[in-house]
């Protein structure tokens, strides 16, 4: 039984750390600033709750594990949010997505 | 092995931040990496095994001192001007200064040397004999407010005057009930709603850090700059003051007030028993039991100050800055 | 595996620093600090685990929050230093002058 | 082999010494008052650094007492640097009202533009002693 958690947390442990690096090539390759908080705010979202999710596997039953249950909460209703708004506050702000035709598609919507 | 090599990662990441900020003219970029200069700072302090400092950094350098230099670049403009001076002579002075320091380095111990002066001194006393005399696990939080109560009573001062300092130079302009500027985007609707969820748990995370200082990380510094963060966060999602309506801005100098008075009460106490300033010992029949007490109450008035002073800086950058 | 993880998070550090010098905008070195932040917290989070910090997971509770405030408020500069008095403007680049 | 010992005993200090300098460069080299303040700040920040460097013990745990735990960092450093923290930001935010009130006089927060316009107030002033202004 014992095992299959060891098993579980490193299953956890490895994507979560995957998500982190694959959220960061993108943020360092991608063309302009939606594209790449589009990369990080995804992943980013997934790759903590895993991360500390094979924590709280390695962990067992212990308010520790509890609190960092807590911080997964947190960071699910926060991330997503704060990319939201920071995407939604730099579009107000000016700064236009780099797209193949600009004109024509900003006009249908 | 692995504390060394994350030292060292983030030292070099400290460094590499510190030389990137001399060199931008973009004061917003600036403010963005003494946010991120901040934030490894903490985490190297977490290696160094300072949880405590760890989390006063955190509370502090990355949240309240990042949201102040940017309300006050908003009111003082975003990009530097070129220097109008040659670089040569203060970069002489600096290298000079720095090679003289690292030369002094050269007899200190060794880092981590358990050997060394600095801790066989007082430090050690405080370790094998604060549980008996105080009886806190937190040792940070026994020397802090038992031992050296008299400097943290200094300091607590200290906070208070800067507080009183900003509020005499900047005042809290009073609020205009209609702007005509405001932009849609400040009515982020998503924003708002998650934020309404998570205001009580920061308000609550707040409480248990002050309370659970004797235990763990935390006690009234934090606990103050927690809690002002929670209503910092609700005046900046929902606007308009929204903050000024829950601790309106003429409470917050008497609320200070009381902090350091209850701080100092609690020390004149102790005179007035006959014994020492600061002397917990006389607030309960039993020495520990009397410990216990004392620095209770003057960590709720380190907090109380904290909290205020925070607050009431906040009110008077963002009440020019923000709206 | 622990190890791996903090490495990867090391990795992911030095990336999104990277992120935030380059820039280009300053919404990328936004995005930069912020992420930044919570790979701070994730660092502190598996690495007081695997190196038996004390209350290592009230200092990655206080972090994820201070990193959702700070966000909000580098938002909310945006979005009125945008809107209302218009900013010095600098002397010869708008974005992410190098010197 | 002897620096690489004295490298690694020193490094930390090293560090912090050369991020003092870097904030300190800042603050006499630059004419922004704000971005004076930033290196004020980066000098600060590399204070703690030291400070808390010189009170880790090798092997040690952070100050809280344990059952099992045989050798602990030293507390000392780390209260006088805690409240460092938080006396440093309180003192910065001083500082930041300053310029607030700074710009708002000279309109300006370049050093170079404000010890000139100064100048030219205090020739003004010797030209026409009278001049109540």
């Amino acid at each position: 039984m014992s095992e299959l958690w060891a098993g579980l947390s490193a299953l956890c442990l490895a994507l979560g750390s995957l998500l982190c690096l694959t959220g960061a090539v993108g943020l360092l390759r991608f063309p302009d600033f939606f594209t790449r908080i589009h990369a990080v705010g995804v992943t980013d979202t997934l790759a903590t709750p895993l991360l500390l999710l094979g924590l709280i596997l390695q962990l067992g039953w212990c308010l520790d594990s509890f609190k960092l249950g807590l911080v997964v909460v947190f960071v699910l209703a926060t991330n997503p949010t704060a990319s939201h708004a920071m995407a939604k506050a730099a579009l107000d702000a000016g700064l236009q997505p780099q797209l193949p035709d600009p004109p024509a598609r900003r006009q249908d919507d | 092995m692995i504390e060394r090599l994350l030292d060292l990662f983030l030292l070099a990441l400290l460094l590499i931040t510190s030389l990137a900020a001399i060199r931008l003219r973009d004061l917003f970029a600036v403010v963005m990496l003494f946010g991120i200069y901040s934030l490894s700072a903490a985490a190297l302090f977490m290696t160094l095994d300072a949880v405590d400092v760890a989390f006063t950094e955190a509370a502090v350098g990355a949240g309240i001192t990042s949201v102040l230099m940017l309300a006050t670049l908003r009111l003082t403009g975003r990009y530097e001007q070129p220097p109008t001076h040659s670089p040569l002579l203060p970069l002489g002075v600096v290298v000079t200064t720095g090679a003289v320091l690292i030369y002094a380095t050269l007899d200190a111990p060794h880092f981590g040397d358990p050997t060394a002066p600095a801790q066989r001194q007082v430090a050690a006393h405080y370790l094998e004999a604060s549980a008996g005399e105080v009886g806190v696990p937190n040792v940070v939080t026994a020397v802090l407010a038992s031992y050296r109560g008299y400097d943290t009573l200094g300091e607590t001062l200290v906070i208070f005057t800067a507080g009183l300092v900003v509020l005499l130079l900047l005042g809290i302009q009073p609020l205009q009930p209609h702007c005509p500027t405001r932009r849609p985007a400040s009515e982020q609707v998503v924003l708002q709603v998650i934020v309404k969820m998570l205001i009580p748990f920061i308000l609550l995370f707040g409480a248990y850090v002050q309370f659970h200082g004797d235990f763990g990380a935390g006690g009234g510094f934090q606990a103050g700059v927690i809690i002002a963060t929670g209503l910092v966060l609700y005046d900046l999602v929902f606007g308009d003051g929204a903050a000024q309506q829950v601790v309106p801005p003429r409470w917050l100098p008497r609320l200070a007030a009381a902090g350091v008075l209850l701080y100092g009460g609690v020390g004149v106490y102790g005179l007035l028993k006959g014994h020492a300033l600061l002397d917990y010992r006389v607030l309960a029949s039993e020495p520990l039991a009397g410990q216990h007490l004392g620095i209770l109450l003057v960590e709720l008035g380190v907090g109380l100050t904290v909290f205020t002073v925070v607050l009431a800086i906040f009110y008077a950058f963002s009440s020019r800055g923000w709206r | 595996m622990l190890l791996a993880a903090i490495v990867a998070i090391l990795v992911t550090m030095a990336l999104t620093l990277l992120r935030g010098l380059l820039g280009p905008t300053a919404c990328d070195r936004m995005l930069a600090t912020n992420l930044f932040g919570t790979k701070t917290v994730l660092l502190i989070a598996v690495g007081g685990h695997a190196l038996g910090w004390e209350s290592f997971v009230d200092v990655a509770l206080l972090y994820a929050m201070i990193n959702f405030v700070s966000a909000i408020a580098i938002m909310r500069f945006f979005e009125y230093s945008s809107a209302t008095a218009p900013l010095s403007t600098p002397p010869q680049r708008r974005e992410g002058d190098h010197e | 082999m002897d620096l690489m010992v004295l490298l690694a005993g020193l490094f930390n200090y090293w560090v912090a010494i050369v991020l003092m300098m870097s904030g300190f460069y800042v603050v006499i080299a630059r004419g922004n008052l704000v971005k004076k303040l930033v290196g004020l700040g980066l000098f600060q920040a590399s204070v703690f650094i030291l400070y808390i460097s010189i009170g880790k013990v090798q092997g040690g745990h952070a100050p809280i007492l344990g059952a099992l735990i045989e050798r602990y960092s030293n507390p000392l450093p780390q209260v006088l640097i805690l409240t460092a923290i938080v006396v440093g930001v309180a003192t910065t935010a001083v500082g930041l009202a300053l310029i607030v009130r700074i710009r708002a006089a000279y309109g300006t927060v370049e050093e170079a533009q404000i010890l000139a316009q100064e100048r030219a107030e205090d020739a003004a002033q010797a030209e026409h002693p009278d001049d109540p202004a």
